[in-house]
């Protein structure tokens, strides 16, 4: 796969765009509480940018800077996030999920489910990243 | 009755279940040693008739001992009970297990059987299984227990594990497990009926229910039961299931199953259709023909054979059938008569077996045509099965002379003189197809059967002992653990109020 | 084409041709979609959660629970295709 | 307000994630942990079997939005016995599975686990949930698990696997198609709210097709006659563990989703004169139960017989769900409780018989009795139980069906009960004599076969021991909680 | 007769349900059976999308003019089903095409008749 797309234009623009790729995903995460967006649609473009990545400059190279690997615990990272979220409730005595019971203190009960919307959409995100380049890796480069 | 006492007995019939199971196990764990396995069955059939006997007192006092142990079932309990009924039927089982668990090792140990500890550990669940039918307190009980038999019996059928010996076994089972399907679904039937499925002296079910479902009821329980009690034409798995080990064939085919089948039809007509009851819906004299025609067709089937085991089987499935014909008749003489020949019956029948099983190790020979002046060399067998062979022809002095007598009396009483036709010429025919055994035996001369050299005493005895239960039954009915008294107590406890 | 998926098509089709007219027409005011929960959702969204669009508020906090398991979805398949085709730098 | 409906499938999601961290750092910590989850989930359904016995069914409202705003979790009698004998013997297969997946897969010994936790957390979940849409993506979260693990079994494993995925993917499909025909006409998704609106929707065609479009999806998963053919390949090229672990619960789960769209969201009466969708489901499952019990007899293969008697046996609740009376519905229930134990333990003796001689041809098991006894007698027990001889559990369930059909006056539905028990013994006792009573040739059995390590024989025994229990205790189970879960029939 | 008319999307949708199944059922090779299965799922977030229309009614992200009159936003809540349901699908499909990597490295072939044959011939 590298040998075919050994160019410099190539390259360069893709290691020019990533990082506004993913800036714009984290933009898109954080402002699915105002418009469209969220979780699902940011860890898709942090994705995208990964797998642009992966297909500009090789695998080998690519892996050596966003092992496979660490696609897996991210994507584990991130539904731990959301299981915590969902879990920490239970301990300061509302429901699973209830983000109302979060313990950050100093908060209204809607600014705490704004909080953990915030929190559990990073989750989100996390997972489809991780999980979308899982998908990619495996189909990709899983060629015996 | 003391406390103590009361406790006993409520625990006695399930410790009769229990002994030969806990035996079975033993058997299976000291399978490496044989000494220790056959001392275990001794041990268990000594103790199962303990029990079993130490209940007479109490069920002829009028005392039905028993144990509720749990609902398996809404409203159906596993419950077991001993009654004057179930007590003469577990009574002669254990007792003939006994001399038959001897007779096995001898038989086993002559010929050197492969797989002892399969078969002895079956024998013995098969045991139990015969216990839960005698004292099985209702239908879904009784249900268990005869379904466990069927399975039990099934290693010792294909013991040979020979390819005949395989079919058999499938034919075992394609008649026995459908038999017990018919019995299912006449017991769910039952169940959604009458709402209960006790056992009730006189029987539970109401004639409200209507006749035509009633009779298709009975039908159902005939099928079910008649196959083990090997009505035609569901006869024929018991000549194929003769290629078991003969003492297989002596207790299991010739006391146990086929006496299970039996005694389950008069549960099902003294027990939960009532006399009455089952006269109205014409149930009686269906079953009546049906068995009249079932001995006179074994007789003369019994006659074509040549190999002696068939022969025995077949003179089994006829004589099986004097009993559903006496409990048909619903007279009290024809159920006193029918009733005690399950004992008589099995008495007889037992020391044929036997002595077939020794002639077999002895001689190898299993044709009839093949025993010519064999009297000479084996007398005591022969004498034996001279003894049983007089019983079921019917002659005084042996076991089978009461029930006949009782038989015809119960005939004439409910006035089917008709069936009389089936019963008179049935002794004659037995007589026919047994006795020339006897004479070739003694009177035939051959020179191959020359020198005393008879079966091993381990053989020798029990049958000699089952030949001499036979006689005593004939000659003081309620001497031997009054079997006599037994079968009157359960008549009277079923037709209540008949005075003969 | 066989017969049978024919017939399983024309089945299928003619099942929804026969119940859309049944189906509540979501353009009037007066469909269960419209009258039912959606109301109190679009009421109390913002003042409850704090959160303008209103989908995420559904989405992660109203019915959150179906987003984690959406989420444990995609991270089944990720898992999935790691078990079913082991990447090849890892066999050898 | 009690936490036991939510732990239950959230005990085993979390052991998930943890397996998928843990478990690369070291191979065993996947197998511990994966059992940890399963034991803690299995004692939170007991416990919450046990609340619901003693105090009424639990609710759960997740996020603490009161439903039907918020999705809402439900622990009556139904579901807790369920989520119990789910948990209960996915357990022990887990227990058993170490070291026969080590055998078989070893290199995949990580996600397996971490998907076969995903899988029971799947099932759970469509077990407690109230809510229609949340059952889907449990349902889709048991199915993608159960796709991948049966995808790594032998060569032709993964096209099994995909025309399971087609089929499951289409019934998926389908039951969100349903759900949106329901929530369109309703405007809700909690199961109660549909249900206490529905009535006057009766004559609307909507809800028609959402019925038929719900329960095909249903009758897909749980593999009823005619819509079972994603079931024999899948059960018999996948891993023996694996197959261990769906075959006894997946299939079960479905029907108990069957049984929950009838009883709780679209209400007998509708289901059984406005739309009479239960006698298609007992015809149908009649017809299953000839089908599933003459292709086993056709099948010389160990594992492909158990999968169609499956099948059969599938029908056999599919039948007590048709039937819709008290008996009927107690004998389906039963049956799934009892056929989880039976065809869990016969699917373990299946993958012990392939752990000690690597086959599973019928003829090549001879003389395997005196090899493995253990094994074979745990195999006997079940197999008398699936004959239904009495006292093993298989009997009451069949008892309990045919007081059903008596008390329906379905003569046919007796007939066929009756019947098909004589074939199973054909093709059981098979197998039995085979086991037992030929002699076996050595070239066909390896000379060392034996009762496998007590990892493996512990939980096959246990669950025949088991069978023989449940016979003896099942008035037990139905007095105290199937009683509760049939008494809106009676 | 004019509920066809007016309801032509709703028939639409139906239409590309069929043939999504068509594509599931009918196709012989693997990969369209996949691509079946997309366009049978997209259909369905069709008819969930289109019930949630309304005339006249914006976007459901909170607007100070409207603020909290219903009528006013379209109805998110099928919205919400449809996110997830996508994200269900993705997984499937990627579920899917693994599994036709597998078979397809295996067999060489993703034609049901042809990989039939092979799957006989390879024991």
């Amino acid at each position: 796969m590298r040998g075919s797309l050994e160019n410099v234009v190539v390259e360069g623009v893709s290691r020019f765009l990533v990082p506004f790729i993913q800036i714009f995903a984290l933009y898109v995460i954080t402002h699915g509480h105002y418009g469209p967006g969220g979780g699902f649609q940011g860890g898709v473009i942090l994705a995208a940018s990964i797998m642009l990545l992966r297909l500009s400059l090789g695998e080998e190279y690519e892996h050596r800077r966003f092992s496979p690997t660490l696609a897996t615990v991210v994507a584990a990272v991130g539904i731990l996030i959301y299981a915590v979220a969902g879990l920490l409730p239970l301990a300061w005595g509302g429901n699973f999920l209830d983000y109302a019971y979060l313990p950050i203190p100093g908060l209204s009960a809607a600014e705490l489910r704004y909080h953990g919307i915030l929190i559990v959409e990073t989750g989100v995100g996390l997972v489809v990243w991780g999980t979308l380049v899982i998908l990619f890796d495996h189909l990709m480069g899983s060629e015996p | 009755m003391s406390r103590v006492l009361e406790s006993y007995f409520a625990m006695a019939p399930l410790g009769a279940v229990l002994v030969s199971l806990v035996a079975a196990i033993l058997i299976m764990l000291s399978s490496r040693s044989p000494n220790l396995r056959e001392t275990w069955t001794i041990l268990a059939a000594l103790c199962k008739f303990a029990v079993v006997i130490s209940m007479l007192p109490a069920v002829l006092s009028g005392l039905h001992p028993g144990i509720t142990l749990f609902d398996i079932a809404p409203g159906v309990a596993l419950a077991l009970k001993a009654d004057p009924l179930g007590l003469s039927f577990a009574l002669s089982a254990s007792l003939l297990w006994i001399f038959t668990s001897l007779y096995s090792i001898g038989y086993m140990r002559a010929l050197k059987e492969h797989n002892q500890t399969r078969y002895f550990a079956s024998f013995a669940v098969c045991l139990s299984a015969t216990m839960g039918i005698a004292f099985a307190a209702n239908l879904l009980t009784f249900l268990i227990f005869y379904e466990m038999l069927t399975i039990a019996t099934y290693p010792l059928v294909i013991h040979a594990e020979s390819a005949p010996a395989v079919s058999a076994g499938r034919k075992y089972l394609a008649f026995l497990l459908s038999g017990g399907v018919a019995l299912l679904l006449a017991i769910g039937l039952t169940q959604m009926m009458a709402g209960t499925l006790n056992f009730a002296a006189g029987g539970f079910l109401s004639g409200t229910i209507g006749q035509a479902p009633l009779l298709t009821l009975f039908v159902l329980f005939l099928v079910g039961v008649g196959t083990k009690a090997a009505l035609i034409p569901l006869h024929s798995w018991l000549p194929a299931a003769m290629i078991a080990p003969t003492p297989v064939s002596a207790l299991l085919h010739a006391v146990a199953v086929v006496k299970a089948g039996v005694f389950g039809f008069a549960r099902v007509t003294g027990f939960v259709f009532g006399p009455a009851l089952a006269a109205d819906i014409g149930a009686t004299t269906l079953t009546a023909v049906a068995a009249s025609a079932t001995i006179l067709i074994a007789s003369l089937l019994a006659m074509a054979q040549d190999n002696l085991k068939h022969r025995l089987a077949y003179s089994t499935v006829a004589h099986l059938s004097y009993i559903i014909l006496g409990t048909a008749l619903l007279a009290p003489a024809a159920w006193l008569g029918g009733l005690f020949y399950i004992a008589a019956h099995a008495a007889m029948k037992i020391t044929l077996f036997f002595c077939a099983g020794a002639i077999y190790v002895k001689t190898g020979r299993e044709n009839v045509s093949e025993l010519d002046g064999i009297g000479k060399q084996m007398p005591l067998t022969m004498a034996a099965f001279a003894i049983g062979a007089l019983g079921l022809a019917g002659l005084p002095l042996v076991g089978g002379f009461i029930s006949k007598w009782f038989l015809f009396q119960g005939a004439v009483e409910s006035g089917q003189l008709m069936l009389l036709a089936a019963l008179l010429p049935s002794g004659l025919l037995s007589a026919a197809y047994l006795f020339p055994i006897v004479t070739r035996a003694f009177f035939k001369s051959s020179n191959d059967f020359n020198k005393f050299d008879d079966a091993p005493p381990l053989m020798v005895i029990p049958l000699l002992s089952t030949a001499a239960l036979a006689l005593l039954l004939g000659i003081y009915p309620d001497g031997i653990f009054h079997f006599y008294s037994l079968c009157f107590a359960a008549v009277m406890s079923v037709l209540k109020g008949v005075v003969f | 084409m066989n017969w049978i998926t024919g017939t399983v098509l024309a089945l299928f089709f003619g099942l929804l041709v026969y119940a859309e007219s049944d189906l509540p027409d979501s353009r009037e005011a007066s469909a269960p979609a419209r009258t039912h929960i959606v109301p109190r959702y679009v009421e109390q969204s913002y003042p409850e959660t704090h959160t303008p669009n209103i989908v995420t508020s559904v989405l992660a906090d109203y019915r959150g629970y179906d987003t984690l398991g959406e989420t444990v979805v995609i991270l089944t398949a990720g898992i999935a295709v790691i078990l079913i085709l082991p990447r090849s730098g890892r066999r050898q | 307000m009690s936490h036991l409906p939510v732990l239950i499938p959230v005990t085993l999601l979390f052991s998930a994630f943890i397996i998928l961290l843990g478990g690369f750092l070291k191979r065993d910590l996947a197998f511990m942990i994966a059992l940890i989850g399963g034991s803690l989930s299995f004692v939170f359904s007991a416990l919450g079997l046990w609340a619901v016995i003693s105090g009424g069914g639990l609710r759960y409202h997740l996020g603490g939005w009161v439903p039907p705003v918020g999705i809402e979790y439900a622990l009556d009698a139904l579901s807790a016995f369920m989520s119990t004998v789910v948990t209960l013997v996915g357990t022990l297969v887990l227990l058993y599975s170490r070291r026969s997946i080590l055998q078989e897969v070893p290199e995949r010994f990580v996600p397996m686990y971490a998907l076969a936790m995903l899988l029971l957390a799947g099932l759970t979940g469509i077990i407690v949930t109230a809510d229609l849409f949340n059952l889907f993506v449990f349902l889709e979260i048991a199915s993608l698990s159960a796709y991948a693990l049966m995808a790594v079994g032998d060569e032709r494993a993964p096209v099994a696997s995909f025309r399971y995925l087609i089929l499951g993917s289409i019934a998926g499909s389908f039951y969100v198609l349903g759900v949106g025909f329901l929530y369109f006409s309703t405007g809700s998704l909690n199961m109660a709210d549909v249900a206490q609106r529905l009535p006057n929707l009766y004559g609307s065609r909507a809800i028609v097709a959402a019925a038929t479009l719900i329960f095909i999806a249903l009758g897909l998963k749980m593999a009823l006659f005619p819509l079972h053919l994603w079931l024999p390949d899948a059960y018999s090229y996948a891993p023996s563990a694996v197959t261990g672990l769906i075959a006894p619960i997946m299939t079960k789960v479905a029907a108990y989703a069957v049984i929950r769209m009838f009883l709780t969201v679209f209400q007998p009466h509708y289901l059984l004169d406005v739309l009479p969708l239960m006698p298609v489901i007992g015809w149908f499952a009649a017809a299953g139960i000839f089908y599933g019990s003459i292709m086993a007899i056709a099948q010389t293969d160990f594992r492909r017989m158990l999968a169609y008697s499956s099948i059969s046996q599938i029908a056999y609740i599919g039948l007590g769900i048709g039937l819709a009376n008290p008996m009927g519905l107690i004998g389906a229930l039963l049956h799934i409780l009892n056929h989880a134990f039976m065809k869990a333990c016969l699917f373990l003796v299946a993958g012990n018989i392939r752990f000690r001689t690597g086959q599973w041809e019928v003829s090549r098991l001879a003389g395997l009795g005196r090899k493995m006894p253990w094994t074979m007698a745990a195999f006997t027990v079940s197999a008398l139980s699936m004959i239904g001889i009495p006292p093993a559990a298989g009997f009451f369930s069949k008892w309990y069906l045919l007081l059903g059909s008596v008390d329906a006056g379905n003569w046919i539905f007796v007939a066929t009960i009756l019947l098909s028990s004589l074939l199973t013994a054909v093709y059981f006792f098979r197998v039995l004599e085979q086991v037992y009573m030929r002699h076996s040739q050595e070239e066909t059995v390896p000379v060392n076969a034996a009762d496998p390590p007590a990892s493996m024989l512990f939980p096959t025994v246990l669950l025949g021991a088991g069978v023989l229990v449940l016979g003896l205790s099942n008035n037990l189970i139905v007095s105290s909680i199937l009683d509760v879960v049939v008494m809106s029939l009676k | 007769m004019d509920s066809l008319i007016v309801d032509y999307n709703y028939l639409m949708t139906a239409s590309l349900l069929v043939i999504g199944l068509y594509g599931m059922v009918g196709k012989r090779n693997l990969l369209k059976k996949v691509i079946g299965l997309n366009i049978f799922q997209t259909a369905i977030f069709l008819f969930f999308i289109q019930g949630a229309t309304k005339p006249g009614a914006t976007v459901p992200v909170w607007d100070v003019r409207i603020s909290g009159e219903a009528a006013g936003y379209i109805n998110p809540l099928p919205h919400v089903l449809i996110l997830t349901a996508i994200v269900v699908s993705v997984a499937t499909t990627g579920v899917a095409l693994a599994l036709l990597m597998t078979i397809y490295r295996r067999y060489r072939t993703l034609e049901e008749g042809t990989l039939l044959e092979r799957m006989k011939q390879s024991p």
